[in-house]
């Protein structure tokens, strides 16, 4: 239902050249057209961050919102209208720093949104202090040497399955073909669906580059079983001499919607409440 | 006034002594007449000492009393910790279990937990029996209370009903033959009072009832004393009602989401108190540059930070006033009580989807958990308005953030076919997508700053309560009116020339009424629940006007009319 | 060093006779009598909520801080005076909702405290609404049946161990001498512990009880190695048939200090810094 | 003044403009110049456009200004976006790969970044042929820069110096030859210049650099546009000096974790934006509550939400004087300029500890990243004052909370022997444990309200630029003064009868001075970067008195003297 051509970026990109997020937005805008959803019923929901930038690059609704705050934003909304397809764009500083109870806490709900996390081990846009994916020894603005990052980095792939989420994955923005694919699911994946996107930050991440993630990344096996959750938290944690791509986990559960007192039919946002009833109510404090 | 009773049962958390004072407001109420209760507890669940306190009067009451008729103790701590107030002739009644030697006349020792037991089977009764010693030495009807004890627990079923009243008829009859004392009050010839307002209703239901009435359909909240209630008595009709009520994991995601939410399409709000508020302080700027309609409620507590989490305050004014970075338009409104709390909601509702603004309700622990008897609200005929709204249909060329005359764009909702919405937090064009252009800025600018004056025009202006041309002038707002309004009757029926000019909606301030008044007042006196008398300072920041006195009160209990005319007597009001 | 007298409440306790708190705190200050650490060098910090209250029925050092803050202010304190043994109490609403992100961000850090968290599974002090640790289906004031508590709860102790916490137990309230020896381990351990102590509600919580609990609780098998991430997932994440009382994983990996520029001897909060050496870096933007 | 010429560097994100800017200011810095440098960047990494501005004059300058003489251009954009502002005989210099046909006298393409290539042999030496051809233009002698240079690279050793200024040389001959036009600046006689301020400072800088002569022990933040560089200045040090430097998940961590860090004794910051100070507002109130002294700066930029991040402006004064749920003493110092913003940070945390308060610090982006050269600081006979300090060794009645005549209490830290040290957000006895007692929230209330009279004795009065009986005043606080400052000189100089009247310390405020200047003037004019004029709301608030106009830039783009005698004209003042 969408072409490409409906989905032209209203404003001109600004991130530097060779950056991983084109490699996201074209996969984006090509999952989107493949997943023939009607145009109006997609709503982005990016928070700070290169990363966030997103919805201005490609013409569909969306809402930008604040550091760290995307997932209660695009919870709201989807709540209210479960129609939309809502998606989330984040960058790891956003949504696993400042975001990441957040996150965690969607996912134990199992939330029916797709969140899109752009992990490219940096703050880009706030000139490349270390992020929550930055690893151990990592050296930045913020992160001199010795010893660099003197911590390891947020295992939330584990953490999301853990929790609840019911869509692991990875995807490289290096390898377009598979991240649409792997968009493509998230989006139609009715729960929590979180897709860790490798994205090289040419301009400040000289560690974590395309060369390495070219290196390192291959598809998960096709006999892997994406079903039992301890295999999946094993299989993310693997070691990062090799870095796996693909569905870690997926399950099925029900999400939070159902769990709520949302009209049986239409959308609670053009619901009316019934003012008898409510009159009713009051009038149990009525005493006559 | 002909009745003016005080009731303060007392006790420990959770021995149900708010059920006592719900049955006592009841029968007063059903029988035709004015009450007000507060309630005094502690940030603890079991034990330590609270009460409530039920005024009841022939006329309409406004507040708490200082004096108090009729003690009801269910711990030593509840007689010893109010018998400084009790009138002469008051009576104190306790359970006889209680260690309590000192006994004199007005003290009434009863076997009431002991009666609940072996009259009515279950110690849960107590209340009843409670109930029962309180009308005996009121002398009151025992046939007018037990018709009322029948239509309170009609639909408990008569299993309850009929044992419920023997206890309350046996303690009657012991505590008549008991009761060595006098009491002031002798309604053995009473036979209903002159009432029609049957509502009961505290202060934090009225907004909840107020925002079912406009028809809230998302809410998410955290909990956060005084204001949980208000957020439970959503909650619990969600089911009938369709209402998107949830519980989050903090106050970030809590307005966050409720401005996801009204992003696309439903109208939502938020309740707090000033911790909560404090994290939601960011979420406030987003709603603001996204000109997305929210309403947050605010009951206030005493802070800073933790401070007195069940007490009242009225201290987050200014800072509600100014919260968050950068600048932009905003609404502030504090009802005086639970009717007006029941309306202001209705209107927030509106006004923030008028102006496209958050709406901020302040109410404080002694609203939100004051209960009074109104007159019955009608919803059936309330007729919302959602502002400006973009025509139905395709329309490629539309944009949410449209520069228009009077700087309030048409409103689309993501979903919405044809149009596509787009938003963002960072300084946007018209179309949403953002922008650094300095003639961008500005005109957006503007477009907030234009909003300010329209606002001002569909505020309510100050109620004035007394002659125009007092020589006192007492400048209240929110809250407070109450005991206020009452020390300004008592007072001006003594002969004194003294008015009150009153705020209900606050911010931005209406300043012409302000004016006028400030003008022809001999002197201004504001009287606040707060330490720093935020509100004399918000009018001199819109006005350069003075008051000439503060009253301020800061110790987390809430004011009575005899305190207040205790402070003015001390600044020469008499 | 301690004697339990030297610990006696400044204040009356005010929990609901019965609570599961009651144990904790008397285990707590058993453990502190056996560890024989100098009185002036215990800080407590708590949270809010019932249990946020107990350094106030406990005498020693103490800052009663915000609802779902302990960990950040426990840090900060931490770091400046390694001396301080910094204990955090504080609610299941306040670690891990508001403050989930906090506790996680502390456990990949191993920052050196221990964290005791009061698990009841509910928001005890504001009266009974169900918290991050509320079974699905649990009924409340603010999960009203249907469907009561829409969602799983936390798998904290799960989280906790993949982000990189470096001793993670679960104790209850009704086996102190259990709990007295898994606090003073806790306490002892160097790097960021945490236990998650049963505590029953006896006022809300009607299904979390002393009969429910004494009737699944058991303690992990002797043979039980807690040095496996995996395993360790694993066993915290057991069906709920059965509760598994113990420690699930502990390790040794340098902790947050040691990354930081703290001075070499003494704490930092006595260190004065060099004015010489602040000249010169000053002087390096003098432009003679 | 003899000289005063302005340089404007433009390009992309990525290319180096600062760089050059860092060359001209250095190279004129040593030469005995004062400069003024101010930076003007897009929210991006890579491309765009953005400049810095050097302002060099033989009489110190304080702010930048409108007419440039010599444009930079590395991009296409750099010439198109200044070349309006160019004044007669300016010059514009671009690399002649740009793709630029509209060639006029002033235009010089040059082969800037092939001669770096070729002469260099690294076309990142593309800065010292820019910097060649500026220095040609004004015919600056070479022989002066050459020696600049070489202490500029000296760090760097003879492989850097070298190349650098053969090609600085190779473009300064091709300009000469080429330069069609007259650049209205011939420096061919310069010998130096008179200034001995050789101090290369930036707001941000300032503050870092004040933080660590005040002995800060710990600061923990999270980035945030503009407020980062002090943060990482502070960080690029931390190993040498042992601080404490910490990138937190948050701001609500950060704060709470400074908190922490103070409580336990150390001196404490964090440094941020409005954004990320929102986000701090609940820690706020626990620093106030515990009375644990703490530092905040927010460099502010314009809001609400994201806004303009990279942008600057004065809106965050009343939120930040009122944030956070109750009432509690706090001050805010907003410093008009690197120098003093060392100062203030220096004072600021001994007004902390002195009076147990948080203290905030208000610079913006046009403060944070603008650059002067001040006289060498020397710190090291700066004494540092902690506040009362509970005398060592053992106390077994050590209360943290002690009352005393002036509402300050005895700090003691948990750790030291012999005490026991609580603490709590609550409502707390002397002891820091939690009450509920009526009596104890007075106290505490009271004790807090006493702070403030003590703090306006400890806090700076205004000052006065210009005679004191002028008929028109300005009033500025914080950033605005360089700006306000010149316009005032300009026009004092043609004869207005006109002076300045500048708040750094801003809250609480003090007014004596302010009311006597008020009295005076004939007309009061507040000149605020921002759009709803806060500080002359605050003095209203505080004293009652109007301004009698407002001038507001909120554009993001700092204002200059000339843009000040624009708006003033335009409001009569001539
Ligand atoms: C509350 C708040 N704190 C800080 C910032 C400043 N900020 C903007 S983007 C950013 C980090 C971006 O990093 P990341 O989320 O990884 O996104 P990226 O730029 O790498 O895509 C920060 C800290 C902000 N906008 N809001
Ligand atoms: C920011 C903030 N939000 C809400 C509250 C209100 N509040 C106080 S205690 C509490 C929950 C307590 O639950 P939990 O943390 O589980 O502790 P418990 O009482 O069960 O020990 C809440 C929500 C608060 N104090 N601060
Ligand atoms: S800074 Fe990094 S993440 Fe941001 S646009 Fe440039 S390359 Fe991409
Ligand atoms: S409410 Fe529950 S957790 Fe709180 S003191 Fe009572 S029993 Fe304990
Ligand atoms: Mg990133
Ligand atoms: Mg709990």
């Amino acid at each position: 239902m969408i072409t490409l051509k409906d989905l032209t970026a209203p404003q001109k990109v600004t991130w530097c050249s060779g950056c991983g997020n084109f490699g996201i937005l074209s996969s984006l805008k090509k999952a989107l057209v493949s997943l023939e959803i009607p145009h109006h019923e997609i709503l982005l929901v990016s928070g700070i961050g290169c990363s966030g930038k997103l919805p201005h690059y490609i013409n569909v609704n969306s809402i930008h919102t604040l550091h760290g705050r995307a997932i209660p934003v695009a919870t709201g909304a989807h709540l209210v209208n479960q129609d939309l397809k809502v998606i989330v764009h984040a960058g790891d500083g956003d949504m696993l720093g400042e975001g990441l109870g957040h996150m965690l806490h969607a996912a134990r709900r199992n939330v029916n949104i797709a969140v899109f996390v752009h992990n490219n081990g940096v703050m880009g846009l706030t000139k490349g202090q270390y992020s929550p994916l930055s690893p151990r020894g990592y050296i930045s603005v913020t992160s001199p040497p010795p010893p660099g990052v003197p911590m390891e980095p947020v295992s939330y792939l584990a953490m999301a399955i853990a929790s609840g989420a019911t869509f692991v994955a990875r995807a490289f923005s290096g390898k377009t073909k598979h991240l649409v694919e792997i968009m493509s699911k998230a989006i139609q994946h009715k729960g929590f669906a979180i897709v860790d996107i490798l994205q090289p930050c040419v301009t400040w991440n000289r560690q974590l580059t395309w060369d390495y993630y070219n290196d390192k990344v291959y598809l998960i096996e096709d006999e892997y079983e994406p079903s039992d959750k301890i295999a999946a938290i094993e299989k993310v944690m693997e070691s990062n001499e090799r870095i796996p791509l693909g569905v870690f986990f997926q399950a099925e559960k029900p999400d939070l919607a159902s769990g709520l007192s949302i009209p049986i039919d239409g959308k609670l946002k053009d619901h009316q409440t019934s003012l008898s009833r409510l009159q009713d109510i009051i009038d149990r404090f009525v005493l006559e | 006034m002909t009745m003016d009773i005080t009731f303060n049962v007392g006790g420990a958390a959770g021995q149900g002594i708010d059920k006592i004072g719900d049955l006592l407001t009841q029968i007063f109420v059903k029988a035709g007449f004015y009450t007000f209760t507060i309630k005094d507890f502690e940030s603890r669940i079991r034990g330590g000492y609270n009460f409530t306190q039920i005024r009841v009067s022939d006329i309409p009451v406004y507040a708490s009393n200082d004096e108090i008729d009729v003690i009801v103790a269910l711990t030593r701590a509840a007689i010893v910790g109010k018998r400084d107030q009790l009138v002469e002739n008051g009576v104190i009644i306790f359970d006889d279990s209680i260690d309590f030697t000192e006994l004199e006349q007005c003290h009434l020792p009863l076997p009431l937990e002991k009666t609940a037991k072996e009259v009515g089977g279950d110690t849960r009764m107590t209340n009843s029996a409670a109930l029962g010693a309180v009308l005996s030495v009121l002398k009151y009807p025992f046939e007018m209370a037990s018709e009322a004890l029948e239509a309170i627990f009609q639909k408990k079923g008569e299993k309850v009903i009929q044992p419920n009243i023997k206890v309350a008829r046996a303690i009657y009859d012991i505590a008549r033959d008991h009761f060595q004392g006098e009491c002031s009050h002798d309604l053995s010839t009473l036979r209903g009072g002159p009432s029609e307002d049957k509502l009961v209703l505290s202060g934090n239901r009225a907004i909840a009832f107020g925002a079912l009435a406009a028809n809230v359909k998302w809410i998410s909240s955290y909990p956060m004393s005084p204001s949980t209630s208000a957020f439970q008595d959503i909650v619990s009709v969600a089911h009938t009602l369709r209402i998107g009520a949830f519980q989050t994991e903090d106050e970030l995601a809590s307005l966050t989401m409720a401005i996801g939410a009204s992003f696309a399409g439903a109208r939502s709000m938020v309740t707090t108190s000033g911790g909560g508020f404090s994290l939601m302080v960011e979420g406030l700027g987003l709603a603001a540059m996204t000109e997305t309609p929210v309403v947050i409620y605010n009951a206030q507590r005493p802070g800073p930070a933790t401070g007195l989490p069940t007490r009242t305050e009225q201290s987050d004014l200014l800072f509600m006033a100014h919260a968050s970075q950068g600048e932009f338009p905003r609404i502030l409104l504090a009802p005086k009580d639970p009717l007006e709390g029941f309306n202001i909601t209705v209107r927030a509702f509106d006004l923030a989807e008028k102006f496209q603004v958050p709406v901020m309700i302040l109410g404080d622990q002694y609203f939100a958990d004051s209960v009074m008897n109104i007159p019955r609200i009608d919803v059936t005929g309330i007729k919302i308005d959602r502002g400006k709204l973009a025509p139905r249909g395709s329309d490629r060329e539309y944009k949410r953030f449209q520069l228009t005359e009077d700087g309030i764009s048409p409103r689309a909702f993501p979903g919405d076919v044809g149009k596509i919405v787009v938003a963002a937090g960072n300084t946007h064009r018209e179309d949403g997508h953002i922008s650094e252009d300095p003639n961008v800025r500005n005109e957006m600018v503007e477009k907030f700053m234009k909003k300010t004056p329209q606002i001002l025009d569909a505020l309510n202006p100050p109620t004035l309560e007394g002659p125009p041309d007092a020589e006192t002038t007492l400048l209240t707002w929110g809250t407070v009116w109450g005991p206020v309004f009452e020390a300004v009757n008592i007072l001006a029926a003594d002969g004194v020339s003294i008015n009150q000019l009153h705020f209900s909606d606050v911010f931005p301030l209406k300043t012409e009424r302000l004016m006028a008044i400030f003008a022809q007042a001999k002197r201004v006196i504001s009287i606040e629940q707060n330490a720093t008398s935020q509100f004399a300072r918000l009018v001199r920041m819109e006005t350069g006007l003075n008051v000439d006195k503060m009253i301020n009160k800061y110790d987390g209990r809430p004011m009575t009319a005899g305190w207040v005319i205790t402070r003015l007597k001390e600044v020469g009001v008499q």
